[in-house]
């Protein structure tokens, strides 16, 4: 058993050192860099904080560095932002939990819902309309429907903000600062919640569908068990259980915020400090956010696979 | 396991029919009956006759900057206004799909390629190319992909290449990324199609190894591709639409829904001007869901077995 | 002869929709099961007897199946004309269903012991308490030991003969007055098979219970049957009690089913086998649907339908062969 | 005694049981442990046993279809497992299997003329010009018309299809064929065909079955040698006659008296076996059977019995014989 786990992890160690090396080598290729992009700075100024930022040596070394001090948790100095990566991630990571966690939640209560009614009445003209639904929201250009939303609710309509956290220049507290933010985060959960409901509903329906047709749920219904239970004990118990594997594929998402939306809705999260960076190749901060989500792509395969093992008393490890 | 009211109405569709067909043309015959696929099929059709035939009907193609039609509302001449050079807009949505749709079926044709050769190969000879091969495709899925996206992106613009030619490098890019996961599918249908009894047949028939790939392999795998490609091309799309609306993928003056949308950057033209913007998105959306209905009927009739 | 019967079944007709036409899965009709008699609905795939069992039990699936014409009269009401909350009170305890594949039909993700407890809490009011206690007495008399361990265990930690058995006790749980039993032993082996056969007859002759038995195998139906009923393309051929039919079989379906079938310790030079296959079930015209594989085929068997009519000593068969006017014909 | 036209000696094949996250090992099914089997050309012989017992496994190592884990299979005194890929490859057309699924062994995308045909080219058994003709020819012999040769698989009923995988195997001129539950998966009227058109062929071309199966009346009908497997073990092969008049081993009479018999109120004497058939990947000690034999003594559950010969052919493998 341990020699397995090992081995298991000795494999995501090695995936992550492979992905590390060559994120960095993309980043290195990425033209420009933080200091030539600066027109401020005479050119002797450049070259010496080339040099302090240890720019000037090669590529593999630098390599090696960064890689020393990572495994020492040091992730670097954003160049940018004059602050240490880890304590930028840790200020804007929970911004993007926030949106994320929510609109997740509101994701798959909706998918289950919708999900398991629209496989029920498979054919009817209530799953058609759920179908075309699907579809519709698994087609939507992100970035457009945030712009689109942002126009008619935001700039038409005025009901809601366009984006960021907080009214610029609030010093709201307590409830009030609490109602500001969900005010804030209003448009841009729908928006996520809209992106994620179609593939996740469609996966529910399938799922619900294909269990619907098993013998157990004949046996269930032979035994005199009312609609609902045999609905909702027999057969939901087992459209759910392949679906926790999707909760460790959830994690990049959920902790990794949104590249476009939070761009979009100008949210101080993680995913828009990544953007911000991007554009002034903050290199360490680029480097740190990437592998962030890759370690935590991983760990979330790992994290399903060990969730499908747990969860299915078919499967014993 | 289906029920036996499946079985039954499986024995009376099973049974020998007086005409002889493929399951080709029993695919072809289920899809239309398909009342949704269709309609899919229908306004994909739509589309690519609006883009690639409908600008030869306007009179806007030479795109000629006119100052004195400058970001007109859509009017009688202008069904969809005109933007700040005074261009068409209609016209450039037109010749935008042009190039848009061009991208998503190109890369979709490149990774498909990619993806179904590596991960036939690694299928088929299993062994140490198999692990090579899924190893690093097992890395690049641990990238995530947008930022992949955009360093690809920022080396184009470094790269200074002419943005004539800079909509080929983007269907490039696309495929890059987009190649690990079809070979994995197409990797496991392979494995899967190996396990199934009518391959083990051509093992104790004897038949030559280029047999079994060309007529018992390949015809079986072709059904989930034709699936793949043609929702990949959604893909595709909605993959450039991102790239060129943050000015990393095919950039102006060659229009592209993407780009356009990129003039709501302006807050003037995206408070106040939404005919430059919105159509492109619409045009986006009308097209990715058509080809996302039609590929789903196509899943149906071809790959049953696949997720509904 | 008894004339009260417990399940009557009257010109019941079940049709499924499919996209090329409809299969007309059950086709007019009539049987009927006494107090604590087994009959016995014996035929080929697709001839409709599984079918037949799920309709007197409301399990046709809608949209594309559906019942589309007869009386299921149950201990004097017909179960077509229930209310669905009146038919489920119904379902799982007078009337319980034993299924083909016992590795199937039991829910994987849900303990042996909560999937048997379920229709006792709901057809006979027990408590979860009570419920337990009954289970463990259950899994003892299906002859299970350990039944605690079996109680908390999931399906596929048992094996197929063990699953059949629990399957068995969830159904005799509640003391039906009938056991639908759908090829109850078609997946089990042959030695398995022995015991699950065994325990029937003994449930049955404890409590009375009727059976109404679908198979496949006329070695079964030989162990088991009081009274068979042969099914072909979804008509009644032929039925009569078990030994009459076994000696004196009719209808030259029936003939050629029981000449086809191999017996140990009678081998033959060569089987009988009857030729061709069994018509598609959308290709049917008003006809004997056998006549195109019956070597005694005359014009009028082409043409009519020939009407289930009494033989001899309670036998019935629907063959021109047996009918007067016929004779005209030939 | 002329050479034997397969010989499998001490034949072992061993599953390893995988589970866990990365399928790591934990055990093995031995679902063939220790078998050795002769068959002489012209010969029936008969496996059969029930679900767990192996009889599949050896047909298909007995081909090279699967690997085997230890032991010799010779046909007509060549061992097959020594043999280059290319050299089998060869080997092949004279030594066929059916399936049991007629469904599931057609390539539901390949003509049936080309299914058929496609073995005779890739052997060069015929110029590509007769092959047509070859093929109406072998349909023709398995009861199937001529017109079905441009039609797929999905055209055609369960029991068209086991005779086109039998027409598929027979275009070749096997010398050996191993059917492996052939008849398992069609109804009883079908049945009677294809087991009628198997022993008309093995008469009109002198072919070798090695025919499995769990249904005794079957074997009885068809074989003139049967064995009986448990577990992965043989414990008892006789002649046909030898074997239903005479059983020795417990199980053997067990299984005979388990066969329901189309014959009401039948008097028989039965032996109802208790419990379940162990799981393979964890058999018994000593003899397999002792779990539910009825006649279990000490001595069976510590010592494996030996499979002896109690004279004539007949081998049986029980200590209480």
């Amino acid at each position: 058993m341990s020699s397995y786990l090992m081995k298991r992890l000795g494999y995501t160690l090695f995936i992550l050192l492979a992905a590390s090396l060559l994120i960095f080598c993309l980043y290195a290729l990425t033209p420009g860099d933080f200091i030539t992009g600066n027109i401020k700075l005479s050119p002797e100024r450049k070259a010496e904080l080339r040099e302090l930022y240890g720019l000037n040596k090669p590529l593999l070394e630098r390599y090696v560095i960064w890689m020393n001090n990572a495994f020492h948790g040091n992730f670097g100095y954003s160049l940018d932002k004059q602050q240490p990566v880890l304590k930028l991630f840790n200020q804007y990571v929970w911004n993007s939990f926030l949106l994320a966690i929510v609109s997740t939640f509101l994701t798959w209560l909706i998918a289950v819902i919708i999900g398991v009614i629209a496989a029920y009445k498979q054919y009817s003209w209530f799953d058609t309309f759920v179908m075309v639904g699907i579809f519709a929201a698994m087609s939507i250009p992100s970035f457009f429907i945030g712009l689109f939303l942002i126009k008619i609710l935001a700039v038409d309509f005025k009901w809601l903000p366009p984006g960021g956290m907080l009214t610029t220049g609030s010093n709201a507290t307590g409830v009030a600062y609490l109602k500001e933010v969900i005010h804030h985060m209003t448009l841009p959960v729908i928006v996520m919640t809209l992106l994620g409901v179609g593939s996740l509903t469609r996966y529910f329906r399938s799922n619900m569908i294909d269990v619907i047709q098993q013998d157990y749920i004949r046996t269930a219904r032979a035994k005199g068990l009312s609609e609902r239970k045999v609905l909702f004990t027999h057969a939901l118990r087992n459209a759910l259980l392949p679906a926790i594997t999707l909760v460790g594929f959830e994690l990049p998402a959920l902790f990794g915020g949104s590249l476009i939306i939070e761009r979009i809705f100008n949210w101080p999260g993680i995913g828009q400090l990544y953007m911000q960076s991007f554009t002034v190749r903050d290199y360490p901060l680029l480097m740190g956010f990437t592998m962030f989500i890759a370690v935590l792509t991983v760990i979330g395969t790992l994290l399903s696979d060990i969730l499908y093992h747990v969860a299915d008393p078919r499967v014993k490890i | 396991m289906p029920s036996i009211q499946a079985e039954v109405t499986n024995v009376a569709t099973n049974r020998p029919q007086a005409v002889k067909s493929s399951l080709w043309r029993q695919s072809i015959r289920k899809l239309l009956k398909n009342k949704l696929a269709v309609g899919g099929f229908a306004v994909v059709v739509f589309m690519f006759l609006l883009c690639f035939v409908g600008p030869l009907f306007s009179p806007y193609t030479d795109n000629k900057v006119n100052m004195t039609m400058m970001n007109k509302a859509p009017n009688i001449h202008h069904w969809l206004g005109t933007d700040k050079l005074g261009r068409d807009v209609l016209t450039r949505v037109m010749q935008a799909g042009r190039i848009s749709l061009t991208v998503g079926i190109a890369s979709m044709v490149l990774s498909v390629f990619i993806g179904t050769l590596l991960g036939a190969i690694a299928g088929y000879y299993r062994g140490i190319v198999d692990q090579v091969i899924m190893r690093i495709a097992d890395l690049l899925l641990t990238i995530p992909s947008l930022p992949l996206l955009f360093i690809f992106g920022a080396l184009l613009s470094e790269w200074k290449v002419p943005t004539d030619y800079r909509m080929y490098i983007v269907m490039l890019i696309l495929s890059l990324v987009g190649w690990p996961s079809l070979a994995r599918m197409v990797r496991g249908q392979l494995l899967s199609l190996r396990e199934r009894e009518f391959m083990q047949a051509t093992i104790v028939l004897g038949l030559r190894d280029r047999r079994k790939l060309v007529n018992h392999l390949l015809p079986n795998l072709v059904p989930l591709l034709i699936v793949i490609a043609t929702l990949n091309i959604g893909g595709a799309i909605l993959s450039e639409s991102v790239l060129s609306f943050f000015g990393l993928g095919v950039m102006p003056p060659t229009p592209t829904w993407g780009n356009m949308i990129d003039a709501a950057n302006n807050m003037i033209d995206f408070q106040e001007r939404p005919w430059l913007w919105v159509p492109p998105g619409f045009s986006i959306f009308a097209t990715v869901i058509a080809i996302n209905i039609f590929g789903d009927g196509l899943r149906d009739v071809l790959d049953p077995k696949q997720k509904r | 002869m008894s004339t009260h019967s417990l399940l009557h079944i009257q010109h019941l007709s079940t049709y499924f929709d499919t996209d090329e036409g409809t299969v007309k899965a059950v086709d007019d009709i009539s049987l009927h099961v006494r107090p604590g008699e087994i009959v016995c609905i014996v035929g080929e795939s697709g001839c409709g007897k599984s079918i037949t069992a799920l309709s007197v039990m409301g399990l046709i699936e809608a949209p594309t199946g559906r019942i589309a014409d007869g009386i299921i009269d149950f201990d004097g009401q017909n179960l077509l004309s229930l209310s669905k909350n009146h038919l489920r009170s119904i379902r799982g305890n007078d009337i319980a269903m034993i299924f083909q594949e016992p590795m199937s039909s039991l829910n994987p993700v849900i303990t042996i012991g909560e999937q048997m407890s379920e229709p006792l809490i709901i057809h006979k009011k027990m408590n979860k308490k009570q419920a337990q206690k009954r289970v463990l007495e259950l899994i003892t008399q299906v002859g299970i030991s350990r039944p605690e361990q079996i109680a908390k265990s999931y399906p596929h930690e048992l094996s197929g003969g063990m699953l059949q058995r629990i399957m068995i006790a969830i159904a005799i749980s509640c003391d039906p007055k009938l056991l639908i039993a759908d090829e109850p032993t078609t997946a089990l082996d042959v030695t398995i098979q022995a015991q699950i056969l065994d325990m029937l007859r003994e449930f049955r002759s404890q409590s009375d219970m009727s059976i109404l038995l679908i198979t496949h195998d006329l070695g079964v139906v030989a162990e088991m049957a009081d009274y068979v009923v042969v099914m072909y393309s979804g008509k009644i051929v032929e039925e009569g009690e078990v030994v009459e039919l076994f000696a004196n079989p009719r209808h030259p379906y029936t003939q050629g089913l029981l000449r086809s079938k191999p017996i140990i310790n009678q081998r033959q030079k060569e089987l009988y086998s009857i030729p061709g296959y069994v018509p598609n079930p959308l290709e049917l015209q008003e006809s004997c649907y056998f006549h195109e594989r019956c070597e005694h085929c005359m014009d009028i068997c082409r043409t009519q339908e020939p009407p289930l009519r009494d033989v001899e000593n309670g036998q019935k068969t629907a063959c021109w062969l047996y009918e007067k006017e016929a004779a005209v014909h030939v | 005694m002329s050479e034997a036209l397969l010989d499998i000696q001490n034949l072992k094949k061993y599953f390893p049981i995988k589970a866990g996250l990365l399928s790591r090992t934990v055990g093995q099914v031995k679902a063939v442990d220790d078998i050795s089997i002769t068959i002489q050309p012209g010969e029936t012989f008969g496996l059969v046993g029930e679900s767990g017992s192996g009889k599949s496994t050896v047909g298909r190592t007995a081909i090279r279809l699967t690997d085997k884990t230890a032991g010799e299979v010779r046909f007509k005194g060549t061992d097959i497992y020594s043999l280059p890929p290319e050299q089998l490859r060869q080997l092949r057309p004279k030594m066929q299997l059916i399936f049991q699924d007629p469904y599931s062994s057609l390539n539901p995308r390949v003509r049936i003329g080309e299914a058929i045909g496609e073995a005779v080219l890739d052997h060069g058994l015929a110029p590509a010009s007769d092959i047509r003709d070859i093929v109406k020819e072998v349909l023709a012999s398995c009861g199937l018309s001529s017109y079905h040769i441009d039609r797929f698989p999905h055209e055609f009923s369960g029991g068209q299809r086991q005779r086109i995988g039998i027409a598929r195997a027979l275009v070749l001129n096997p010398e050996l064929i191993i059917a492996d539950e052939p008849v398992s998966a069609l109804d009883v009227s079908i049945q009677a065909q294809i087991i009628n058109l198997f022993s008309h062929l093995q008469e009109s071309k002198g072919l070798t079955y090695l025919f499995i199966s769990h249904d005794l009346s079957v074997v009885e009908h068809l074989c003139s040698r049967i064995g009986v497997m448990y577990l992965g073990s043989m414990v008892e092969t006789a002649s046909r006659d030898e074997l239903f008049r005479h059983p020795l081993h417990p199980y053997t009479k067990a299984l005979l008296s388990a066969v329901p018999i189309p014959i009401p109120k039948l008097k028989r004497e039965r032996i109802v076996l208790k419990g379940d058939i162990p799981s393979p990947a964890n058999p018994p000690s000593g003899c397999k059977f002792h779990t539910r034999c009825p006649f279990a003594e000490q001595r069976c559950v510590e010592e494996v019995p030996v499979f002896r010969n109690m004279g004539g052919e007949h081998w049986v493998a029980c200590h209480l014989v």
